[in-house]
């Protein structure tokens, strides 16, 4: 057993670090390290920074353009990005479609699609989910009818995130009719979101964004050789995917980084005399969630131990993405009890670029709330953690439905 | 013993859950909400003209009663039918000062007015230091001849935005945290050196920052003796947070309502989800939370009229409790309604919000089982 | 609203804790108070002298011996019997077949059967779980046949309480064949258990006392005039009984004492320095019991309440069930907790009358820990805590099966 | 990255797995826990023969390494099969003192005889008034000549009854609680003065409560320097502490297990229990409960060895969460198994008992999340 670093991963984090310190960009690391919006560009011109350095596509094949990195140097990569206040990789374009079309795709579809994703020159959104689907991705009712060499897609996906920045969406669609059994009449289509006959409604979300959307299809013709792979699997792509998808979904580095501000914040906070980090239910709550957060880390790193002596992520990952969750949600409840008060004005303009007026309260007090606020979702969206723990139920521990 | 309420009680109930029904259901209070007071000054009338604005106050004092029990009926009703009107910060809390601490003179001048619904007053107490100890204020009020001069700064004051004076709570001596200094003073809005950052809250109510600087204030509009306010404000603020205790409970039955009402249509699998054993036994959780939070809100309440309207303990073990149930039954009720109860759209999560803000009004849950434990 | 005393009733307050303080043996008080086991004599010994002061039977109605109290005055009785350090009325005899013997029995029956339940003559125990039934009451395998003017009883009964000092058992028995729909195959009957064909094995539970046992029945002939009611009833009978059992089993009274206590020795418990009490941990999750149990008080008056404005207890009291259990076992932690390493020691007979040895460590620690074990039972007998939350679904939430 | 087990190390599971399994079934395990011993001296032996009792040690000291991780798959396994041969108390924590303090000279005579399974040790630190502080010594040991006196009253010392050697902590200097003064003895239980109540715990486990009056110990069976103890003291606690853990790890593994086959086979309402969703979820925390558990386990076990057996912080957090998790994991395998749960004759209620007393063990779940907050 062994969990230390070896001087060679010791020097790969040391270049991590210079690079990061001499390429991320004030202005983004600010609104990263403080919890606020990142605008498209924000995301775009960080991406081409990292697609500049060969760092853009961290799990890619390195055919494709990936780094080749072992699972601990992508460690090292995921925990200096979140110390250093680096945005996330927005995973729609990087971490759901790409895999899929480098798996699965034609050799066309890899040329013609691929190099724009890795240099983020094109913005993808999912389109999974449905207004009366939710986690259960098997009763999807988006048809895409064939047409000679189009198919004709009629529907509506939903909780399609940023899909208002987007220029292309990957869809699972419907091309088996009702004789055809559930899981095998679902395909997987590529659309552009210029087609005629596609529209992007906003959803506002609990902290008053427009962060999800709804796509409607309209009739919108789609051509065949955007499918990937064969009609009627696309059930299957999409759920190797999303067990893939399992790793660096506990957000340990993420969480950490929280963890950490919400203990400096809670020592400068005062509490009607001493700080609210002497406390004692305050700092009680604290430690229990740090030692949470602990055993997390150590879980997502059996799960990767696991991965680099061959085993694929077994649906034992489903604990990652749940105490992923709940972790970070305990964390965004101490902020919001840091904030106080002060958590409670309504004022989301004083997060977004071009605000200068003065904020109310101290730091992003009011930030935390309405982090706390859409953070709720992170429990429910990417399969709910009462589907992960169905999961559980019936791949590890044998319990029939 | 009796925990069913009075004739007068249960029509006052009545009578709020009507109005609720017919003129606050969720498009018109978004419209409410998103109006450039953060309130209806029609629904304001109305309150006025049903009676709903004297329930907080003594007979003598132009009011009904003024009972705490009394609250219970009205502010359960508008916890579930989320009103954001200010009944809360104006007539329970500033209101209530007014006739606990104010001269004949003074209450004659103004309790009418704010019974009458002609007057909005707010309660500036919380300053940005101080979180939730009353006796942290730092703000100042200094002699000057027969007048003071107020400096400070007030965080957070609910209705501060549409009130026309403030009762305001400021240290005429001792320091920070000293339990003794503490004044309260009425200061018109429109006072030279008064400014105003008027802001809608999370939950939808309307607030303020407010900076008081070099504020010129008269004796007379001092409420009460000088420097002994705390325990009034105390008692205030107790009988306050009965009052949000009692919105929360019928803020969690209308959660715990609707929530049954969705898992029992939304399918999945062939289902609907409310057939899932797993949910149906979280239902249950959510369903002994909204009792026991309600026995609470009953024995607080009950423990403050029997004890002249001071319980700090009872209220306190309320407060905790509440808050607990409050936090439980809002993020159950978003996470069963899945994907949709994080939307903006759902009445659900506007009650989840505000059952988080009442979880912090008046002290965090942490802070009442720490006020209760001491 | 209302809910303080009245004079008349601090006036039978003030004679209830005169009785107690004259009546009550100091050492049965002693051991009630330090949670020792009772013998049967100790609790024979105090009945007869409640039957003396003629309030034996405190919900029996006053024609059969009750004591005719209101509800105020039930719930007085209660909390100065549990402060004074009496001990809790068995509920066998007095709580469970007596209201079934007067409300279903026939004029013979109650006759011959309560005056003796009444003075503590009897000792009853009950037969109603089998070994592979639990809490699914309706599909008991113990069966009666008719023959002649008896019934043939065989079959096993399990977890019957203090059976081993029992003189007759009340047993729910298959009087239908297959064909018979499951209630209506049930009836109720009343067992002499010096009946040739009974044996009693005792089963040890965690605490290392034989507190409950298994009743093996083999062809024991009951007289037919020994059912209660009609043949194929006894399911309805036990079932209401089951529902008007659920006020009382709040157990507030009870769990009030031992949660004093706890603080009283908390008080007294160095922790390396300063009290236990003073430990925030430990000192946090005292007031949160304290809270959850001044919660459960009111939603039992609440529901005493609905009672005496002629309500039935509906099933909602499942809440006193589950709250019930739930708080007094978060009590049982807190004396484990205070007991430390003293808890470990495993010497049940020094709990014993007649043991005349030094006990191990301070006060009674270590029987704080084998009540802790004991007391797991609470949230699985009398219809498990998951058996009680259907029950809010199905008949309160309107969540169907 | 590597979490597997190494080749020896997976050995020693397998062999100690084969123990368990072969002669260590629950009827077998209960007449040794009914015997004289409260332990099977005839299974010591196989400990030593199998050469598991080298286990702690390092080679120089005639052991086979005695990393911290090489505790981990022989706890774990006595956990699943709830061993109560004083592996802990006599190899790890005495033995370990021993090693860690003695010198060469105390070393030489004592540990062969302790690896040939010839020699009983066990570590009397905790006394009645200190709870879990380990520097809350009131036992005294005061000089005369070349000698000690010892006084004071040791509590539920484990494998205390059948220890031939104790190793006490007895303050030579300073006040209870000072981190000063603290000294190690070996004192033979045979010497004038020592006595003994002997008993068993409530899991099955061997303990004594000793008592020392005026017994006289020579300047020679001191361990170690005079006064500094501590620093050791707290090394092999939080060393036995990590063992306990894994121990937990097994036991929980074992109870979950069992949980997972009874309700598959349990019927009611005419279908496996294990049918109903609202068990199955419960059951699906059960199983992350026990993976977090192991987490944490295999985070101090490597923390500790690259520290060089000094890392409380990473202890505490260990003990601190898998106690939770002991807790919970105990507590649900009961209640999911029903009445049956609750009897002595079902191993699941045996497993529960020491998953309680592990929760308590060198300090409780509270003690070790403050100590990891300080």
């Amino acid at each position: 057993m062994e969990t230390s670093f070896n001087e060679g991963e010791l020097a790969f984090r040391d270049q991590v670090r210079a690079f990061l310190h001499d390429a991320l960009p004030a202005d983004i690391q600010r609104k990263t390290l403080r919890g606020l919006h990142l605008e498209k560009e924000d995301y775009v011109r960080w991406q081409k920074i990292l697609y500049r350095q060969g760092w853009a596509a961290v799990n890619w094949p390195v055919e494709y353009g990936g780094t080749g990195w072992n699972a601990t140097q992508k460690a090292i990569w995921a925990d200096e990005c979140a110390r250093a206040g680096a945005p996330e990789v927005l995973p729609f374009g990087m971490k759901m479609v790409a895999p899929v079309i480098y798996s699965y795709g034609s050799e066309e579809q890899k040329q013609r699609f691929l190099p724009d994703i890795l240099a983020s020159n094109v913005w993808w959104c999912q389109g999974y989910s449905e207004p009366n689907a939710g986690s259960d991705l098997a009763s999807l009712k988006t048809t895409a009818v064939r047409d000679g060499d189009h198919y004709i897609v009629n529907g509506t996906k939903t909780w399609t995130t940023l899909a208002q920045f987007a220029d292309w969406i990957f869809c699972l669609v419907r091309t088996g009719g009702p004789e055809v059994k559930n899981q095998q009449a679902i395909s997987f289509l590529l659309v552009d979101m210029k087609s005629p006959g596609i529209t992007v409604s906003p959803i506002h979300t609990l902290d008053g964004y427009p962060e999800v959307n709804e796509v409607h299809f309209n009739n919108v013709r789609v051509p065949v050789e955007n499918r990937i792979g064969e009609e009627g699997r696309g059930w299957t792509y999409a759920k190797v995917l999303l067990t893939h998808e399992r790793t660096g979904i506990a957000r340990v580095p993420q969480t950490r980084r929280r963890l950490e501000a919400a203990r400096e914040l809670a020592a400068e906070t005062g509490d009607g005399g001493p700080t609210l980090l002497e406390n004692p239910a305050f700092a009680q709550k604290l430690a229990e969630t740090e030692i949470e957060l602990l055993a997390l880390e150590y879980t997502e790193l059996r799960t990767l131990a696991a991965v680099s002596t061959g085993q694929a992520p077994g649906p034992e990952s489903s604990i990652l993405k749940i105490k992923g969750t709940e972790v970070a949600q305990q964390v965004d409840e101490l902020h919001v009890e840091i904030a106080g008060y002060y958590g409670m004005p309504f004022v989301p303009e004083q997060f977004s670029d071009g605000f200068d007026g003065e904020h109310i309260g101290p730091g992003d007090a009011a930030a935390s709330w309405l982090r706390y606020f859409n953070n709720r979702k992170a429990s429910i969206y990417g399969g709910s953690n009462e589907i992960q723990k169905n999961i559980i139920c019936k791949a590890v521990l044998g319990l029939g439905g | 013993m009796d925990f069913n309420y009075s004739e007068e009680q249960q029509m006052l109930a009545d009578s709020v859950r009507r109005f609720v029904q017919q003129d606050y259901d969720f498009d018109s209070r978004r419209q409410v909400v998103d109006g450039e007071d953060f309130f209806s000054r029609a629904h304001w009338q109305t309150f006025a003209e049903l009676g709903w604005l004297m329930v907080p106050f003594a007979e003598e004092d132009g009011g009904l009663g003024g009972n705490a029990v009394d609250l219970l009926p009205v502010m359960e009703e508008f916890g579930k039918g989320m009103v954001v009107e200010p009944f809360l910060p104006c007539a329970v809390l500033a209101g209530g000062l007014l006739a606990e601490c104010g001269s004949d003179t003074q209450k004659a001048e103004l309790l009418p007015a704010l019974v009458e619904g002609r007057l909005q007053l707010a309660f500036a107490f919380a300053e940005p230091q101080g979180r939730f100890n009353l006796a942290d204020i730092d703000c100042r009020a200094t002699r000057d001849g027969d007048h003071y001069r107020l400096n400070g700064h007030k965080s957070v004051v609910l209705n501060g935005g549409a009130a026309e004076q403030l009762v305001v709570a400021a240290r005429t001596g001792g320091d920070r945290c000293d339990r003794e200094g503490i004044s309260l003073f009425l200061v018109d809005v429109e006072s030279e050196g008064v400014t105003r950052r008027r802001y809608k809250n999370v939950d939808g109510h309307g607030a303020a920052d407010i900076w008081l600087r070099d504020v010129r204030v008269a004796e007379a509009a001092r409420l009460g003796e000088e420097g002994k306010a705390l325990p009034a404000i105390e008692k205030m603020i107790d009988r306050a947070t009965l009052a949000v205790c009692a919105e929360a409970v019928g803020a969690m039955d209308s959660a715990l309502e609707k929530t049954l009402e969705y898992t029992r249509t939304r399918k999945q699998f062939g289902r609907p989800i409310a057939s899932f054993q797993a949910l149906q036994h979280r239902m249950a959780e959510m369903f002994i939370e909204c009792e026991q939070a309600r026995s609470m809100l009953l024995m607080a309440a009950t423990q403050l009229d029997a004890n002249g309207g001071v319980a700090p303990r009872a209220v306190s073990a309320a407060k905790s409790r509440i808050g607990r149930a409050a936090r439980a039954v809002g993020q159950e009720a978003v996470q069963l309604h899945g994907g949709i109860g994080v939307t903006d759209e759902l009445d659900v999560a506007h009650l989840f919000k505000r059952l988080t803000a009442v979880q912090y009004l008046f002290g965090s849950t942490n802070f009442h089982t720490a006020r209760f434990m001491h």
